[in-house]
């Protein structure tokens, strides 16, 4: 190769609080590529590319630009450097209109200079238009679905004219179309000469769109290949260093009585007049597009946000749930989708976290016993394998997958016969993926009514018995195993009015 | 013999009219060869002075005098000192109705003469016709109300008063804008309004700044009870003809020399007895054993506001 | 299916646990000790009258009322709320107790309606929280001028007292040479720190302090505790109030004006977390001690108001910026 | 219809609208009771009123849009006020000006060291200042002895500010206030620095991310408070013509606060207008006025304003949810 590489890292390490998650990473990035960066949770993908976007330092190592060893000590140097990253949760000013939010911290203008109110919103409404998305600018960021919001992070990477463009998993929120649309930018990116990191645990989209891949494990690079040259197969195995098996797993456990239905459920601006039932040792997945107002529906029924109208039925029996706690008591467990927020307690150890749900177990006296809630944690930890150093160590030091099975684990305690899981997997890389599928199986094998809330549909298709499909808020079909195809999914997951279908339509 | 220690405990830091009391301890002192202190609160609520006495009397000081913020907050804290031989006197201020929990107040003048003397003045500038009204400090503030008692009781029975008017008693709660807010309201309420009362050193102060500000010193006449310094710009340009108070420093001088001399014998604290202070002639103890500095307020006005610095 | 992902995984996954030294003494709690033995050394340098047990009990009884209130305050600081009202609930309750026993109320029943008008006014806090979801810091400074307000309408500025004798002076009565109060003090203290660390309502405020998203979604009944706390609060304040007239044998609608800072402040001494989620008891009883010995040390010493507005302000932001660095250690 | 439910959700969403509705409500009742109130010379008072609160409120409505708090300013005031007036007193010969401009900067100083101890030690910043509230007021005691600064020092110049009138019979102060509340605005809508101030409250871990320079900028923010506190110790020295190291200031932070919470502003950052400030400020010294117009017991003042605090408060929730709502509605109709 004649040129030098766009960015040159030697050596790259990061510790945090004196444990290594990076660890002498050397990689070249060619200007005009793509290129994906793979592994498992916790593999050091974001650290990786949050150390070229001058957000931490790394602990050793050094970066080239175009041959010319540059320091990028902070996000400002990181952008007059060209190196734009979309971050992994899309961080935005919620106040502040979608306009601000694409110019907010260029570097380009004085501090003390006028806020060029009129063009700002012009060239914002350019950028929505040359996208293809259909966003008022002048609203606050707020409003926006999240899906939205990651497309104004893609436009303010765009405005910016970046020669490093990194998206960190920018797919996970989007629909299958907004994906498509961002791979046409991305490769019109590419072939304008810049260079592309793709962060993804999608390994179709790799295919799709990335010419060469890296796959780090364990904080170290493994290797960094063309994607033309492997599978599937062969990035897992350099994932997670041996084979994955098939994921078909869902073993027809027996299907008994209706445990959970719904009727009529409504809520205003929400979702319509939803009606399904759920059997016990059924799972049911809820299938729909971002914002199609599932989880509203989830935390409705799981009383977290109670519906304005409509009935639930649990085993038969009309019930109210008004709160959460007299969700329990009637069976129910909820795994919200956003961990961070509505699962985890950060800060507290895994063991209080583990038995949040369950105060009368371990304390059958009123007084909390030590020794009941040492021997339930290690239940726990035992029979979901959580990795971790010490049961009495803050949970927000674990790993993502290891907080979601910790998660998991504090239901099982309550022993519900009715479990929703809201995108129990997002965000969990494969090796523990295929743990969850695997209790989700057996949790429906012992009798238990299952709602999965998923955004992927291989992962629906695999594991369920029947498909209910959202759009807009209102149930649009109830799929058998057998007549759902992810076509037929999407089909009745893109709204029929509105803006998807004229979009499609233009 | 050890000289006797004295210490003052004012109702707070920062307010300049215990400044000259202090002085005047000071003085006492220096003639008189006893140790002075004063230890002060921040702030004059009921409370804020209790931690003061209490240390005072782990001290083991002689003397505790104290101008207090309450009337009865502190009468198991002061029953203590007491009992361990200390000598306790209330100054420029008395526990009313609680008198059995202090030795002897000093206060400055006779109170009951306080009223009548400021709607005398008043009159004197609006020609003993037209509305009052008065500007006070809180509702319950003792002090202030056996005086504005006293004035509407003179107002009613004087015949020398039949044309003045009291229309309003207004509370400034002694803070800086509610009485300046209160003041300009009575101004508004009032269009007829000729003088007004302010027996209160925040409130004259603030009255006189609204009545400036309005322009209508020539209108509307105010007096009350103010200290000089406070009031000098106003005497000096017109707002105000006159204000009245006492000296706080004799307070001090007369606190001192009554407590050396009842520490070292020379003076007996029982109602009737009297003794000789320099510069203030003969103390007569009275009902209570309340002492008075002086007999009458002194009159400020622009002649002889000059010769007083407090 | 057999479960492949098993390998012998490096400690990645998580960080490791810390030393059980850095556990026990890196605390705040220990960082409250350690001031407290030097304030006192200082103290008793300072002014030879100063270390006297009796001297210092006394004195202690002055801020007790504030002590009992911060321990209910730093379960409701620890739930992630605040409320800076209970100076001013004192006040109203003290006053509603005097009025009413003005009034012609028999002693016992004045005691009992002022406990009353705690827990109503810890209620309507609450519901404004927890119901109609207002940042709890402004509204209670809202109904920390309402309450004050109500209770200089129901008293004016008069002091109520004359109360019956046995009542007055609860100060000053001893058992075992420790005045009542501070036994109070001692023995809520003790309840609290059971409370706290040993029942399953003790570990809710924790979660719900920590993440109240989280607590919900976990069936905690957040609304139902976050409540309690503020009626608790009420209760605590209406019980200071007493103590406070008891020791003054009078009440004013303006007791404990300014109070709601001392509680804060020795709340924050005590280390705990102003955004929630973490602290103790412990640390609050050992902060009350603190300020009583500064407080004391200082008035004793003649120090001037000034110098002591100084160390307080100067006290409380040492003491948090020292609680952070630890948090910020010990939590990564 | 879209361009209705558009203005609707827009009025909605404006908290000012609500303020605005609230003062005219109480001018109207309070003026059928007592007509006076209705009057030019009332309107003079109001006037007089807010300065005071409105030039603190735009340094504390920055500092709560950068998702803050000072209490501070109370004792800033007082300091910057008594160093005023000692300069008054002790150093009669030196201008005015030069006075002015030291409370001011000594104002801006207290207020950096609020910054510096917030950003360098990364503390909440309500216990900061509560700390530095205390601490302040100690500093005030000890720059003065103790001491007050009597009337006859205060300049006759700086008292005539809030007397004097260069148009229509409103006074300087009344002027100077609306001033800084023009370039406050101007500041914050206008100018990219002012914008940041926005972008840091509505997300401070997104700021930094941004390039933002979230240490300086915050320390500009309790600086400016800081500096606006001690221009309004200025006012306070003007208005009242004396200075007094216990009194001056005690409190102040609560009707400020008050004042701004009512105007809209979030205590959540990242939300609030000058225009809603200006607002509050003025429905708060609408209420102070009317109070003893109306002949309503001293006692009650409290009960009244505490109470108009919780209602802003519910007010301004049954709003915000409103608009939610409607937006809501609004989606799901599209
Ligand atoms: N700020 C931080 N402090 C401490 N540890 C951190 C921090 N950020 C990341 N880590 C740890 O570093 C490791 C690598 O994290 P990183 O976010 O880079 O993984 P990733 O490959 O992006 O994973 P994912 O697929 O879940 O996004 C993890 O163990 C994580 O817990
Ligand atoms: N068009 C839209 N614009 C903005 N916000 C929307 C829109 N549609 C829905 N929302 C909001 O976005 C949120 C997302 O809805 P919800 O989480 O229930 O959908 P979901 O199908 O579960 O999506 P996800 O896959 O993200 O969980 C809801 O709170 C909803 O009010
Ligand atoms: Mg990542
Ligand atoms: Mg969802």
């Amino acid at each position: 190769m004649a040129d030098a590489p766009l960015i040159a890292a030697r050596g790259i390490s990061k510790q945090f609080a004196g444990v290594e998650v990076l660890s002498d990473v050397d990689l070249d990035l060619m200007a005009g590529e793509i290129h994906a960066l793979l592994g498992e949770n916790g593999a050091g993908k974001s650290t990786f590319a949050k150390i070229l976007a001058g957000v931490h330092r790394p602990t050793r190592g050094t970066l080239a630009l175009n041959g010319q060893p540059v320091e990028v000590n902070n996000p400002t140097t990181a952008q007059r450097l060209g190196i734009t990253l979309i971050h992994q949760e899309p961080i935005s000013f919620p106040d502040m209109s979608v306009a601000e939010n694409l110019v907010l911290g260029r570097t380009d203008s004085a501090l003390l200079g006028r806020v060029p109110w009129a063009e700002m919103e012009q060239g914002a409404k350019d950028l929505m238009t040359q996208l293809g998305v259909r966003i008022d600018v002048t609203k606050p960021m707020r409003g926006l679905s999240i899906a939205d919001q990651q497309m104004v992070e893609i436009a303010r990477a765009l405005a910016s004219d970046s020669r490093l463009i990194i998206m960190d998993e920018p797919t996970a929120p989007l629909t299958p179309k907004e994906v498509d649309t961002l791979f046409k930018i991305a490769r019109r990116l590419r072939d304008e000469g810049r260079t592309i990191i793709f962060i993804s645990h999608r390994l179709e989209e790799v295919q799709a769109l990335c010419d060469r891949a890296t796959i780090f494990r364990d904080g170290a690079l493994v290797d960094t290949v063309d994607v033309v040259d492997v599978t599937d197969e062969d990035i897992i195995k350099l994932m997670i260093g041996r084979p994955l098996r098939e994921l078909i797993h869902k073993t027809g456990s027996e299907i008994g009585e209706v445990a959970l239905e719904v009727s009529g459920l409504s809520q205003p601006g929400m979702f319509k007049n939803i009606s399904f039932s759920v059997r016990k040792g059924e799972i049911v997945g809820l299938a729909g597009l971002v914002g199609a107002g599932r989880t509203d529906v989830a935390r409705a029924i799981f009383g977290v946000a109670p519906a304005q109208s409509g009935t639930i039925n649990v085993n038969g029996a009309p019930v109210t749930i008004a709160e959460p706690s007299d969700a329990i008591d009637l069976g129910l467990a909820f795994v919200p989708e956003d961990r961070a927020v509505a699962g985890i307690f950060k800060t507290l150890s895994v063991e209080h976290n583990i038995t949040a749900t369950v105060p009368g177990k371990i304390a059958p006296r009123g007084f909390i016993s030590r020794g009941i809630e040492k021997a339930l944690t290690a239940q726990s930890v035992k029979q979901l394998r959580i990795r971790l150093a010490s049961v009495r160590q803050p949970i927000g030091e674990l790993s993502g997958g290891n907080q979601q099975k910790a998660i998991l684990a504090r239901w099982l305690h309550t022993d519900p016969q009715i479990l929703i899981l809201d995108e129990p997997t997002r965000g969990i890389d494969i090796g523990v993926k295929a743990e969850f599928y695997d209790m989700i199986g057996k949790l429906a094998a012992d009798g238990r009514a299952i709602l999965l809330i998923s955004s992927e549909l291989p992962e629906l298709l695999a594991l369920c018995d029947r498909i209910l499909v959202m759009a807009e808020g209102e149930l649009t079909a109830d799929l058998l195993r057998a007549d759902a195809t992810q076509e037929t999914i999407m089909h009745a997951a893109v709204p029929k009015t509105g803006n998807h279908a004229q979009e499609s339509a233009a | 013999q050890d000289p006797v220690s004295i210490v003052y405990i004012p109702k707070n830091t920062g307010n300049p009219y215990f400044d000259s009391l202090v002085a005047g301890f000071e003085d006492a002192c220096k003639e008189l060869n006893c140790e002075f202190t004063m230890a002060a609160p921040a702030t004059a609520e009921a409370t804020s002075q209790i931690p003061f006495i209490t240390a005072q009397t782990q001290r083991g000081v002689d003397v505790i005098a104290i101008s207090p913020n309450s009337p009865d907050a502190m009468n198991q804290v002061l029953d203590r000192a007491r009992s361990r031989g200390i000598l306790v006197l209330a100054v420029n201020g008395d526990l009313v109705d609680n008198y059995e929990h202090r030795d002897a107040a000093i206060l400055p003048v006779d109170f009951t003469k306080t009223g009548p003397g400021q709607v005398e003045l008043v009159g004197s500038m609006i020609g003993y016709k037209g509305e009052i009204a008065v500007l006070s400090a809180t509702t319950d503030a003792p002090d202030q109300n056996t005086w504005i008692a006293a004035m509407v009781d003179s107002l009613k029975t004087n015949p020398k008063y039949k044309d003045m008017n009291l229309v309003a008693t207004v509370y400034g709660d002694d803070e800086p804008q509610k009485s300046t807010t209160e003041a300009e309201a009575l101004l508004q309420t009032y269009p007829d309004l000729k003088g007004i009362i302010s027996p209160t050193t925040v409130g004259v102060a603030a009255a006189a700044q609204v009545i400036q500000s309005a322009g209508k010193a020539d209108e509307v006449k105010l007096t009350g009870l103010g200290t000089p310094n406070q009031m000098r710009p106003f005497i000096k340009d017109g707002t105000v003809e006159a204000v009245q108070l006492w000296s706080p420093y004799n307070e001090g001088l007369l606190a001192a020399y009554f407590a050396v001399g009842v520490k070292n014998g020379t003076i007996k604290n029982e109602v009737g007895a009297t003794f000789e202070v320099p510069e203030l002639g003969t103390i007569t103890i009275g009902e209570h054993n309340v002492m008075n500095t002086q007999a009458e307020l002194t009159t400020f006005n622009a002649d002889n506001i000059d010769d007083f610095d407090f | 299916m057999t479960m492949q992902t098993e390998t012998a995984k490096p400690t990645r996954d998580s960080a490791d646990a810390r030393p059980m030294w850095q556990v026990v003494l890196v605390r705040p709690e220990v960082m409250t000790f350690a001031l407290l033995v030097g304030a006192f050394i200082i103290a008793s340098n300072l002014s030879p009258f100063f270390s006297d047990a009796q001297f210092i009990l006394e004195s202690s009884t002055y801020y007790v009322e504030y002590s009992i209130i911060a321990l209910v305050l730093t379960l409701v600081i620890i739930s992630g709320e605040i409320d800076l009202s209970p100076a001013a609930m004192m006040a109203l309750s003290a006053c509603v107790f005097a009025a009413l026993y003005q009034a012609g109320l028999p002693i016992g029943l004045a005691m009992i309606a002022s406990l009353a008008t705690g827990v109503l006014m810890g209620l309507f806090n609450g519901i404004l929280v927890v119901v109609f979801k207002l940042p709890s810091i402004i509204v209670t400074i809202g109904t920390l001028t309402l309450y004050r307000g109500l209770a200089q309408v129901l008293a004016g500025d008069r002091s109520i007292g004359k109360f019956p004798q046995w009542f007055n002076g609860i100060d000053y009565r001893l058992i075992l040479d420790v005045p009542v109060p501070v036994i109070v003090f001692v023995i809520i203290s003790v309840a609290l720190a059971a409370i706290l660390g040993t029942t399953v309502i003790g570990r809710q405020i924790y979660q719900v302090g920590t993440s109240e998203i989280a607590s919900i979604h976990a069936g905690i009944r957040v609304r139902r505790i976050k409540l309690g706390l503020f009626v608790a609060m009420g209760v605590a304040s209406s019980i200071g109030g007493l103590l406070t007239a008891s020791r003054l044998a009078s009440v004013r609608y303006d007791m404990a004006t300014g109070g709601e800072l001392q509680m804060v402040l020795m709340v924050m001494l005590g280390g705990t977390y102003i955004f929630g989620g973490r602290g103790s008891i412990l640390g609050t009883f050992l902060a009350s001690w603190l300020l009583v010995i500064i407080a004391t040390g200082m008035t004793v010493a003649n120090i001037a108001i000034t110098a002591q507005l100084i160390v307080m302000g100067a006290l409380l932001i040492i003491s948090i910026i020292a609680t952070n660095a630890i948090y910020a250690r010990t939590q990564r | 219809m879209s361009l209705i439910t558009k203005f609707l959700s827009t009025l909605l969403h404006r908290r000012e609208a609500g303020i605005a509705v609230m003062i005219v409500l109480l001018a109207l009742v309070v003026g059928a009771i007592q007509p006076r109130f209705l009057t030019l010379e009332t309107l003079r008072i109001i006037a007089l009123a807010i300065p005071l609160i409105l030039i603190a409120a735009m340094g504390q409505m920055m500092v709560l849009v950068a998702r803050h708090v000072d209490l501070s300013i109370g004792s800033i005031l007082a300091f910057s006020s008594i160093i005023a007036g000692i300069m008054f007193r002790d150093l009669p010969d030196v201008p005015i000006i030069i006075s002015i401009v030291a409370a001011i900067a000594c104002g801006g100083a207290l207020g950096f060291a609020n910054g510096v101890i917030v950003t360098l030690f990364r503390l909440p910043s309500i216990i900061v200042t509560l700390g530095t509230l205390s601490l302040y007021r100690g500093l005030v005691f000890l720059v003065s002895g103790a001491r007050q600064v009597d009337p006859q020092y205060i300049p006759r110049s700086l008292i005539e500010m809030s007397q004097t009138s260069p148009i229509f019979g409103i006074p300087w102060i009344v002027i100077l206030a609306f001033v800084i509340a023009l370039l406050t605005y101007f500041f914050l809508d206008h100018v990219r620095l002012g914008r940041q101030i926005y972008a840091l409250g509505s997300n401070p871990v997104a700021a930094p991310l941004r390039g933002i320079k979230v240490v300086p900028l915050t320390i500009l923010v309790f600086t400016m408070s800081g500096a606006l506190a001690g221009l309004t110790g200025i006012i306070y020295a003007s208005r009242f013509g004396y200075v007094n190291p216990g009194i001056t200031g005690v409190g102040f932070e609560f009707t400020v606060i008050a004042a701004v919470v009512i105007g809209g502003v979030s205590i959540n950052g990242g939300v609030g207008t000058v225009l809603g400030t200006v607002l509050g400020v003025i429905l708060l010294g609408m209420v102070n006025v009317a109070l003893p117009l109306l002949g309503v017991s001293a006692f009650w003042q409290d009960v009244i304003y505490g109470a108009v605090i919780v209602i802003a408060l519910l007010i301004d929730k049954s709003v915000r949810d409103r608009s939610a709502r409607a937006l809501a509605a609004a989606r799901s109709a599209a």
